[in-house]
């Protein structure tokens, strides 16, 4: 068993085990916490596929990132936890076995049959001198150009929508409306009332 | 030598425990929105897999594009989270059935 | 020919400016220039249809055919308006003009004081004067069309139109529901004898390919073995076909048996129109039908025969009807209807002459006595009940004498119009050998009688006996103006003498010349007309006839049973309650209409809506499979439950069932 | 100086253009814009089509007044239009009845009247569309488009039961017309084309034949409409706006009819020939069957709504009768009487139920009831009213000398040709018509006057009187005169018996 073999064994073990607690935990804050060791042990995982920047990106992005706010929402939200777990266990027979029974198909597909090393060996090492990072780069910026544009505008909007969705002006609050005191004129605010001089006493 | 069906295999298995896990906590958005970026995760690992082992990285690029969706979709997907509960005081699926027919 | 045409436009269309006129802009004309227009009109009519009489049927200038216009062309089939001025339509012109003339005249009497007819405030009842004389006006314009055409279409545009003046003249009076019922009943009874006369010019078109009278008559020998098959199986000559369906829209339009039901209704109208229309000249309409299509009817003897039994019936059944009527202006209807079955009769035994020699001679008398029993209506304050009446002859002379001839003439007393025709058709079935004859001519001479009887009846209830009226219609007794007088009296004139001038020309000489056709074979006129010499002759010899003798048997009955002071219609009822019963309810003829087709077609109507409409088309099919729908989705819908991980489960069967496809497959 | 211009497309668009610019003008004070300029367009409109009379060669069975420009070149869709002799009076009568029904609702509707005007301006340069287009897309679209003004019509101005209504009449006519598009889809890969004239002279087989046939019924059957896929036209009329009744009657109908015509006879004569006992059993069975229903209708609308279906089933007699009488006689003679009958009686029907419905509009502006038994003695307070109501009662019963005679005596003529139960039961409608028309005119208009609130109505106004009148005229014309009418479609329709009096059957699928 070779070095990478034992790296393979053991973080996909680890990445299995914790995503079974994912689903598994009574407490949604160790579920994420989980869920950070599950993209931690997928991104060795990757560095084994020589995706250096994407698992880099996986961590800082998602676990530095996508999770934080997981956990803010969970802890900012109060949540009982009681009536969560309920129907558990009587959902996780049915669970089982659907999720068995999908396993068990795709394994079969994917098993060694269709994907061993005899059918697809793996590939050479690369030279030294190869840079996961620039060959992702160069294809963004040439190839997928557009597609990268367009996902770009999918994050924006995005943070579009998270904010009008969440944003909300409290009653009472007190504003300044621009608009209206730029167009504001003078008759709207002053009235010249004309008074009866007081004759001289 | 760590062949291609063993990542495949580890991604399904991831597959099948996040599809578990939203048969077993389906009351829980939280969860359910953990499960699916663990969906996410597992194919992710195949592109990159595939990727890999084709020489061709075309395949990381999707997971690039993907984890954008995914991050977006998270986004959203908490920002209704958030809503839902200052409206309703509660994030249980089950008083969500305004969709029932 | 071509002066003949003009003045065919002029006849025609004078009527119909006047009816426009007196129709749109009675109002501001007022009942005068309505009254004047109209009667100007028909009045140029009459005058003109004379002139054309004298040319065709005196000088012989020959006879005109001639197109105004085309209606339409189809298929190179003209269908056209045009004129055939023959003997037999110049004969009908004057006839109808001369009593439409008369009619008007009289209106002018009958109708002054018709705004007492109306509810008060009735908008429709400030015009109806000068809309009176506008329908009638419009009433002869239309029967000059049928007369004059030379087309079966046009005969049928006619047709229709006088059954629409007719319409419009019964319920006259529209606020009155016996009136409105019987303007429907009217109608819809003449629609269905329309019914089988359009079918009629369909198979004439079938056969002969021209609705064109010349071109049909011409080409008719030719088509006479011509075989129809209407049941599978059945062969049936065509000429039979075309000639009871032709006579189906005369029994129609001559009332008679079993399309009768409407005459005696009718009689709701204004008493001049049941002179004009409903005695005089559209009930004639089949009557000169036939008489026109005699060289179909000539190579059918099916459907002469047909044409003499319906004719025997009419004639006999509804003069026996008559008998025990109260009301005057029924029983002269009752008579007309007696009178259209003889007519009818004539034209059964070939005898078409004879036929519209009688049509003539009754048009004169029938609406004098038509007329006359107006007058006795508008002395009595509108009293139609002849037991209400009695010694009139005394406040009202020219009534009384003009009746009285208008009497005679109908019994058929010789010297008089009624006689001459009345006997020729008597004779004339007596020769003929179309099967039912025999029947027909018992039926005849037994009419005979019935027909004295209750003329009789009612001319000695009316003006003789004690003034059965009550008082204060006593004290206004008094003859009526001269607008209403004076055509009785210009009635009373032909009623008299029409007969003797044209005897010895219509029925039995060659008056109509090629306007009507008769077989050889089927010729009796020619054979009663061997033994005939001149009007006096026949006259005299009349009175050796059983005819004459059944008459004054029947005057004599009825003047013995007056002197008693009985009653017919009284006696009946105490003797022969159930003869009395049969007769009051008119052999049950309205009544079984009345729940077999009208309320029958209701009780359809109803059945195929509310069970084919409502509940199997819209209810099973329409809202059914809508239900089925709402089902099928109301089941559907529990799928639907908006739990989020329902969907998802869905979504994973689906899934699964991918994955196995791929693999398993 | 007509020749020149595109008067089809003209008569088409300017309607429509004139109904957008009356919504843009809207319903301002009093809608008072709104109507002047709905009339000027529908004016307009009838103006424009008239050189389409004048111009018209009668002599020719071709299409006239073509106009051809690609539209979605790559489905080889074309904007194609063009009248014969069986379309332009169709046109003629659409562009007539529209000015009609905009001085009817001249100042009955209150409610949104621009609105009102437009979608009537609308559906009429629709309409026209349908009758001019030789393209089977553009007729589609023509078709469909027509169906969401009349839709809004009924809706929005329509009676209490109106949305029951108007769901009724959308599902059951846009049911028919999906199968007519799989239909005109079929044709197109058969014939590469788009094109109407195309699909005339295409061979097909018999059994492909009876399919598409079938198709096309369900979609023209419902437009008739024939039994038994009628009763949406009771209750579309009943809930239906006086000017939505008129339309409905006098031109809705008529395309179901005109589909007959333009696309089942000629693209699929065998099957026309293999199913004529179905059409023509159909069509007896709207003719007496409907008459009897007719008979006890107790609501005005009602009956003259079924009235117009038995009407209608002389239309769909004349159109199918050919092969009978050439089966019966021998030859085609006679034939193309009877389906001239047939289109003499969509124009006239057109004229006829349309002033009928225009009638009850008139009493039911005043009563606000239909119902007939509340009327009674009408003639008193309405007499001028009355006497038109007793003339198109006539024409409905079709009496000689008015429009509703002429084509129901063609078409009877011909019958007898071909059968004489055919024609007897056809002829029932005499009597049948006669019946339920008269029996209505009777309990409404004549007898005395029962009811308060008729003893308090008003005769007919001077708009009123306008309109009724000329649709007298009309009536009378044709009634008197119809020559011209059959001159423009002789030429026309007795090529399209000659075209289906040949099998199309391919000889080799024989």
């Amino acid at each position: 068993m070779s070095f990478e073999q034992i790296l393979f064994y053991l973080f996909s073990g680890v990445l299995v085990l914790s995503a079974g607690a994912v689903i598994t935990v009574r407490n949604p804050v160790h579920a994420a916490m989980f869920l950070v060791l599950c993209f931690v042990t997928t991104s060795a995982l990757w560095l084994l596929l020589e995706a250096e920047f994407l698992a880099i990106t996986l961590v800082l992005v998602y676990v530095g990132a996508v999770m934080v706010l997981f956990l803010f929402v969970v802890m900012m939200l109060d949540i009982n936890l009681a009536r969560m777990r309920e129907g558990f266990a009587r959902y996780l027979p049915i669970g089982g076995i659907v999720a068995a029974t999908a396993v068990g198909i795709m394994g079969l597909a994917v098993g060694r049959i269709n994907f061993g090393l005899d059918v697809w060996p793996a590939p050479p090492a690369r030279a030294a001198d190869y840079s996961n990072t620039r060959e992702l780069g160069e294809q963004l910026y040439t190839t997928y150009v557009y597609p990268f544009e367009i996902a770009s505008v999918v994050l924006l909007v995005a943070i579009v929508a998270a904010i009008a969705l969440t944003l909300r002006t409290r009653p009472g609050t007190r504003y300044q409306k621009i608009e209206e005191q730029v167009v504001v004129k003078k008759s709207d605010r002053l009235r010249v009332v004309q008074l009866e001089s007081e004759g001289r006493k | 030598m760590i062949a291609l069906s063993d990542y495949l295999t580890v991604a399904a298995l991831l597959f099948g425990l996040s599809m578990a896990g939203i048969f077993i906590n389906r009351k829980n958005v939280i969860i359910l929105l953990m499960c699916i970026e663990l969906m996410l995760l597992a194919v992710n690992i195949n592109f990159v897999a595939f990727s890999h082992y084709l020489g061709d990285s075309a395949g990381q690029v999707f997971v690039f594009f993907i984890l954008t969706v995914a991050a977006a979709e998270a986004a959203i997907g908490l920002a209704i989270l958030v809503v839902l509960f200052r409206n309703r005081r509660s994030i249980n699926v089950d008083d969500l059935d305004t969709l029932k027919g | 020919m071509e002066s003949i045409y003009n003045l065919g436009l002029l006849i025609v269309l004078a009527p119909l400016a006047g009816a426009i006129v007196a129709g749109l802009f009675g109002g501001t004309i007022g009942r005068k220039g309505a009254h004047s227009v109209t009667t100007l009109g028909v009045a140029i009519s009459f005058v003109l249809s004379a002139v054309v009489f004298k040319q065709v049927v005196i000088d012989k200038v020959g006879i005109l055919n001639q197109t105004v216009y085309t209606w339409l062309v189809s298929e190179g089939i003209r269908f056209e308006v045009g004129f055939l001025i023959d003997q037999l339509t110049a004969m009908m012109m004057v006839v109808v003009t001369f009593v439409s003339l008369m009619v008007h005249i009289y209106t002018i009497g009958y109708m002054s004081h018709d705004e007492e007819n109306w509810p008060a405030g009735s908008r429709a009842g400030t015009n109806s004067y000068q809309r009176f004389f506008s329908y009638i006006s419009l009433f002869t314009f239309s029967m000059l069309v049928l007369v004059m055409a030379n087309n079966f279409m046009q005969l049928f545009f006619g047709w229709e139109a006088v059954g629409l003046v007719s319409y419009l003249l019964i319920g006259f009076w529209s606020t009155r529901e016996s009136a409105v019922y019987a303007n429907l009943k009217a109608f819809l009874v003449n629609r269905v004898g329309d019914f089988g006369f359009l079918l009629g010019i369909g198979a004439v078109l079938m056969t002969f390919n021209s609705l064109d009278y010349s071109a049909v008559f011409s080409t008719a020998e030719l088509h006479k073995n011509l075989t129809f098959s209407i049941f599978p199986g059945s062969e049936w000559n065509m000429m039979t076909v075309i000639g009871i369906l032709l006579f189906i829209g005369a029994m129609g339009k001559s009332a008679q048996v079993p399309l009768h039901v409407w005459l005696p209704d009718s009689m709701e109208g204004p008493t001049p129109i049941s002179a004009l229309i409903h005695a005089a000249t559209m009930v004639t309409a089949g009557i000169f039908m036939v008489a026109r299509m005699s060289p179909l009817y000539e190579l059918s003897e099916t459907a002469l025969s047909f044409i003499l039994i319906i004719g025997a019936i009419t004639a006999l059944f509804m003069g026996l009807l008559g008998l025990i009527q109260n009301d005057i202006k029924r029983v002269v209807a009752y008579s007309t209807l007696s009178q259209l079955g003889y007519m009818t009769v004539a034209l059964g035994a070939s005898a078409y002459a004879a036929g519209v020699f009688h049509l003539m001679t009754h048009a004169f008398f029938k609406a004098l006595l038509f007329l006359g029993a107006g007058s006795v209506i508008i002395a009595m304050h509108h009293d139609q009940d002849m037991r209400n009446m009695g010694g009139l002859r005394k406040y009202m002379p020219i009534t009384w004498i003009t009746s009285l001839i208008g009497s005679l003439a109908l019994i058929g007393t010789p010297f008089f119009a009624g006689f001459y025709s009345k006997d020729s058709i008597i004779m004339a079935v007596g020769e003929s050998s179309i099967p039912g004859s025999g029947f027909a001519f018992a039926a005849v001479l037994a009419g005979v009688f019935i027909t004295a009887l209750y003329s009789f009846r009612m001319y000695f209830m009316v003006f003789h006996g004690k003034e059965r009226m009550d008082h204060h219609t006593r004290e206004h007794l008094h003859e009526t103006p001269w607008v209403v007088t004076l055509p009785l009296v210009l009635l009373a004139i032909p009623s008299v003498v029409i007969g003797a001038i044209f005897v010895m020309d219509m029925p039995f000489g060659n008056f109509f010349g090629e306007a009507i056709y008769v077989a050889a074979e089927h010729d009796v006129l020619a054979t009663v007309g061997e033994s005939i010499h001149g009007w006096w002759g026949m006259a005299l010899h009349g009175f050796l006839t059983p005819a004459f003798w059944l008459a004054a048997g029947g005057v004599f009955t009825a003047w013995m049973l007056h002197r008693k002071g009985l009653d017919i219609a009284v006696v009946m009822k105490e003797r022969f309650g159930f003869v009395y019963k049969i007769l009051d309810n008119k052999y049950w003829a309205d009544e079984i209409y009345a729940k077999l087709f009208a309320a029958g077609g209701r009780g359809l109507g109803n059945g195929l809506w509310k069970v084919g409409d409502v509940a199997l088309i819209d209810g099973l099919m329409v809202n059914g499979s809508a239900r089925v729908v709402g089902v099928l989705s109301g089941i559907t819908r529990r799928l639907q439950t908006g739990y989020l991980y329902h969907y998802a489960f869905a979504m994973i069967v689906g899934l699964l069932a991918l994955f196995s496809l791929f693999i398993f497959r | 100086m007509f020749a020149d211009l595109p008067l089809l497309s003209l008569v088409i668009w300017v309607p429509i253009v004139g109904g957008l610019l009356v919504l843009l003008v809207g319903s301002g004070s009093s809608g008072q814009n709104a109507r002047v300029l709905s009339l000027l367009t529908a004016l307009l409109t009838f103006a424009l089509s008239l050189p389409l009379y004048s111009g018209f060669d009668n002599a020719s069975a071709q299409m006239q007044f073509v106009e051809l420009v690609p539209w979605i070149a790559s489905f080889n869709v074309n904007y194609h239009l063009g009248v014969d002799g069986i379309s332009m009076p169709l046109i003629l009568l659409t562009s007539f009845t529209t000015v009609l029904v905009v001085i009817a609702g001249w100042d009955v509707i209150k409610f949104k009247p621009a609105q009102y005007m437009a979608a009537f301006l609308i559906m009429e340069g629709l309409m026209v569309g349908v009758f001019a287009a030789l393209d089977a897309m553009l007729f589609y679209v023509f078709w469909e488009a027509m169906l969401i003004p009349m839709f809004i019509v009924i809706g929005v101005w329509g009676g209490d039961n109106r949305v029951y209504a108007t769901l009724k009449f959308f599902l059951y006519t846009f049911l028919g017309s999906v199968f007519m598009l799989v239909a005109l889809i079929y044709l197109y890969f058969q014939a590469n084309s788009f094109s109407i004239l195309d699909y005339h002279l295409l061979p097909l087989g018999l059994n492909v034949q009876i399919w598409i046939f079938l198709a096309f019924l369900l979609a023209f059957a419902v437009k008739v409409p024939m039994w038994p896929v009628h009763t949406w036209l009771p209750d579309a009329h009943v809930q239906a706006p006086t000017g939505g009744s008129v339309i409905l009657a006098a031109i809705m109908l008529k395309l179901g009819a005109y589909g007959f015509l333009r696309f089942s006879l000629p693209i699929t004569p065998d099957a026309s020939h293999n199913l004529d006992w179905l059409m023509i059993g159909l069509s007896l069975i709207a003719v007496a069957y409907i008459g009897f229903v007719a008979l006890v209708q107790q609501d005005m609308k009602k009956l003259i709504a079924y009235s117009s279906i038995s009407h209608m089933g002389f239309v769909t007699l004349g159109l199918f009768i050919p092969w009978t009488i050439a089966e019966s006689s021998g030859s085609f003679a006679g034939a193309t009487m009877g389906m001239e009958g047939g289109v003499v009686q969509m124009i006239s029907h057109g004229f006829v139920s349309g002033a009928m419905f225009l009638c009850v509009g008139v009493m039911y502006d005043r009563m606000h009831s239909r119902q007939i038994a509340d009327y009674g003695g009408v003639v008193h307070v309405m007499p001028r009213f009355a006497a038109f109501m007793v003339l198109f009662a006539m024409a409905n019963a079709g009496l000689p000398g008015t429009a509703g005679f002429v084509g129901e005596f063609m078409v009877i003529l011909s019958a007898f040709k071909a059968n004489f139960w055919i024609a007897f039961v056809a002829a029932t409608t005499l009597i049948l018509g006669a019946g339920y028309t008269l029996w209505m005119v009777k309990r409404v208009l004549f007898g005395e006057i029962t009811n308060d609130k008729v003893a308090t109505l008003q005769d007919i106004n001077g708009r009123e009187f306008l309109i009724l009148s000329t649709l007298a005229l009309a009536v009378l014309f044709f009634g008197l005169y119809p020559a011209p009418l059959l001159e423009v479609m002789d030429a026309t329709v007795r090529h399209l018996v000659e075209h289906i009096a040949v099998s199309k059957v391919p000889l080799d699928a024989m």
